[in-house]
């Protein structure tokens, strides 16, 4: 399985019935594939939808129907569709249950950058800032470490924080971990994954319980 | 009551120098018959408030805009869909006003409605209480942010009656009767213009006190094929 | 003419094409029974409507049409429907180009009060607070005498104030009063009311110009 | 999900003591079968949150609550059309909190919309600003509110569907979309109960994620009957 898919799975088995969810794009997005029979999950998106589909085919796609990431896409029965600042009013008033966002960077007090890298990558926070505050559990889905191998589950965050302290689970390509008020605890390693290899690339000080499972 | 004029009569009204607020996410609810429009115009130095930037898939809305340079500074919440904006960021050709999404529509929502402004939770503990008065409600802090109101929105909505009510469709509405509220001179671009008493008073999502000018765009099914086009180029239809 | 017919005569010369009127009940209200002929205003409710129309006849009522002051009414072409939030964003955010109050008492430097007797009247102030902050142009209707001929256009309000300094204008059953930086400005007077009259019954201190007008 | 529940089960979740919004102007858009149910219950001491209070034509919707003293405190703009409610207030029996209309408004969509209190311009120089901070934006001083929350709160709208979506009509939707965001559990009461995907997303006014439990109220036609009764008893209808 690949790393992506990996983590994609793991973030659906934070999933439960009636739980109303805003996915991040590419991985935690993924995640929607892979939710357990019989779990039904509301699906928010930022620009002013709840409960939305798939994408649709070539010529049925509705030009006023796009997610937050100007993609077409459909909505279900039960859908609604609101402004902006309803929508943000769903998000920051504490009414969204989950959100698995990515990250560039987050830390043992749960702390999470995913805005920019002054003066090379400037995306500009979006809805994630408000997500961060707003969602009553936030999940970071990321890869353990950055291409050059340095590791991105850090003591504390060097990059401009998107929040402080807000962050409940971190899922990455290696681990799940809990982020708790004496710091990491690592719940759950990779299948073929060590726990000593994953303090190896984890600069985070990571507590490890007498059993740690597989993801 | 608001009169109805053609999309290159209502552009003039857009001068170099002013604040534009422009509605539509990522293409989606944007007035793109307007910005082409304008993009076509010599109007420069122009103050963007648009919640996100251009649509990913190219030369599309705002993007037009960015690419002539006739933008100098944005208000926005995003700007990583469109690489030239941030190119231009970078070398300091235009300035950008970042605010999360949230943060962003409660200012322009309080402009519009006479509040003093907006306390929010959102950016507390990151850069963004740069240089922002910080207010403690019941022991937990907020960061004040004032009101946004702009010169000129750019509004699209689905149809407009002749007494200038608007009804949405769909999630073309998301920035659109928020920034209808917040600026001295709003110019609607709608799909089709109907009669007075045509639309169901439950459906109007901004009533027409709000509206100066109304203009005919491209239309349903031109719009149809415009967006086939660009999420078909863009490898999102299939 | 009864003296209600009056005002509310005078009232509606204010109103001018295509302004965005608040009316208060009463004689306010009644305004609306003269407006002249082409001219076409466009009435608030500020319980969520705008475009309203006559009161319904009997067996036509629709229990989800009331005004603010719960009696049924008409909406007409062009009418729409919204929540209070956005109703009093119309109101407090400057969309209100007049609103006629009545008022209990009203003052030379504008202030007005029209909420509360302490210990013997407690309307509330309903809407009134953030009609007269937000609307372009307040104008106070009222008798110039309570019922025992006390003047209610004072030098200061002595009841709780509704707002500060916020009138534009005053029509009573013997006068009409502008509002200037230097006090209350007499414009006109009513037919058969000498300017010497209403000095002598308004405790507040009048600018008297050359030529005063009649209503 | 929401549960559809009997208005008498529904009633029961309301204890002693309890902060209830109640949605309605006048009793126009009022949850009247809830009301005229806790009305028959031992309920008492609660704190009522209302934009307005009853309808002036007498023993109707909340008035009920207030002549059987169940109500210790009100939080509203207007007492005005309730002469036994002032009368108690006036003799110490019940608690009356006078927020402006407009502040109660956003009070109460603060409090949904995770924002840390709301300025407004109302109420200066009067003595609303008794006990409130004054915040100063660009000059001018605005009060500062906290925002307002409650236990529950009583909605009503047109139809529901099973997921919860509410589409409210005509000017019945007043105080109901704000109050359905900032309780603790949201109980809607319709004329109609539908299938899931009847309603048109573009006509729901507040989403189904808002709504706890969802009763059928009295109906389009009994409510017709009982409000030509209303006016026409008031001589309001000729």
């Amino acid at each position: 399985m690949a790393d992506k898919d990996l983590i994609a799975k793991r973030i659906a088995k934070e999933f439960s019935d009636g739980m109303i969810l805003n996915l991040g794009f590419g991985i935690p997005n993924a995640a929607a594939n892979y939710i357990p029979k019989g779990v039904k999950v509301i699906l928010q998106t930022e620009n002013g939808g709840l409960v939305f589909g798939p994408t649709p085919k070539k010529g049925e796609a509705d030009p006023d129907l796009g997610n937050s990431a100007g993609s077409p896409i459909t909505m279900l029965p039960g859908a609604s569709a609101f402004d902006l600042a309803t929508s943000f009013g769903i998000i920051r008033g504490g009414h969204v249950d989950a959100t698995v966002l990515g990250a560039l960077e987050v830390d043992e007090t749960g702390s999470v950058a995913n805005w920019k890298v002054p003066g090379k990558m400037m995306p500009g926070m979006g809805g994630a800032m408000d997500l961060l505050v707003g969602a009553k559990r936030v999940i970071i889905a990321m890869n353990h470490t950055d291409k050059d191998g340095n590791s991105k589950v850090l003591k504390k965050c060097t990059l401009p924080l998107s929040a402080s302290g807000v962050v409940d689970l971190i899922i990455t390509d290696k681990a799940v971990m809990e982020v708790t008020d004496k710091g990491l605890l690592l719940k759950e390693v990779a299948p073929g994954v060590t726990v000593d290899e994953v303090k190896r690339i984890t600069e985070a000080t990571l507590i490890i319980p007498e059993t740690v499972g597989t993801m | 009551m608001p009169v109805v004029k053609s999309v290159e009569e209502a552009v003039k009204e857009i001068k170099s120098g002013q604040s534009v607020m422009v509605g539509g996410f990522l293409g989606v609810g944007a007035p793109i018959k307007m910005l082409d429009t304008l993009a076509e115009t010599e109007v420069k130095n122009l103050t963007l408030i648009s919640v996100v930037s251009s649509n990913p898939a190219g030369n599309f809305d705002l993007a037009k805009l960015i690419s002539n340079r006739q933008v100098k500074k944005m208000i926005t919440s995003h700007t990583g869909t469109n690489r030239e904006l941030v190119q231009q960021y970078l070398a300091g050709a235009v300035d950008v006003e970042y605010n999360p999404m949230g943060t962003w529509t409660e200012r322009i929502r309080a402009g519009g409605a006479g509040l003093g402004g907006i306390l929010t939770p959102t950016g507390i503990g990151t850069e963004m209480e740069k240089g922002r008065e910080k207010v403690v409600v019941d022991g937990k802090p907020f960061l004040l942010y004032p009101p946004l109101k702009a010169n000129i929105a750019l509004v699209k909505a689905h149809r407009a009656d002749k007494a200038g009510n608007l009804e949405y469709r769909g999630l073309a509405l998301n920035s659109n009767p928020v920034i209808a509220t917040a600026a001295d001179l709003v110019i609607a671009e709608v799909d089709e213009i109907v009669e007075t008493g045509e639309i169901d008073m439950n459906r109007v999502g901004t009533p027409g006190i709000f509206v100066d000018i109304i203009v005919k765009g491209y239309g349903d099914e031109e719009r149809k094929e415009i967006f086939e086009e660009l999420w078909t180029k863009s490898g999102l239809l299939r």
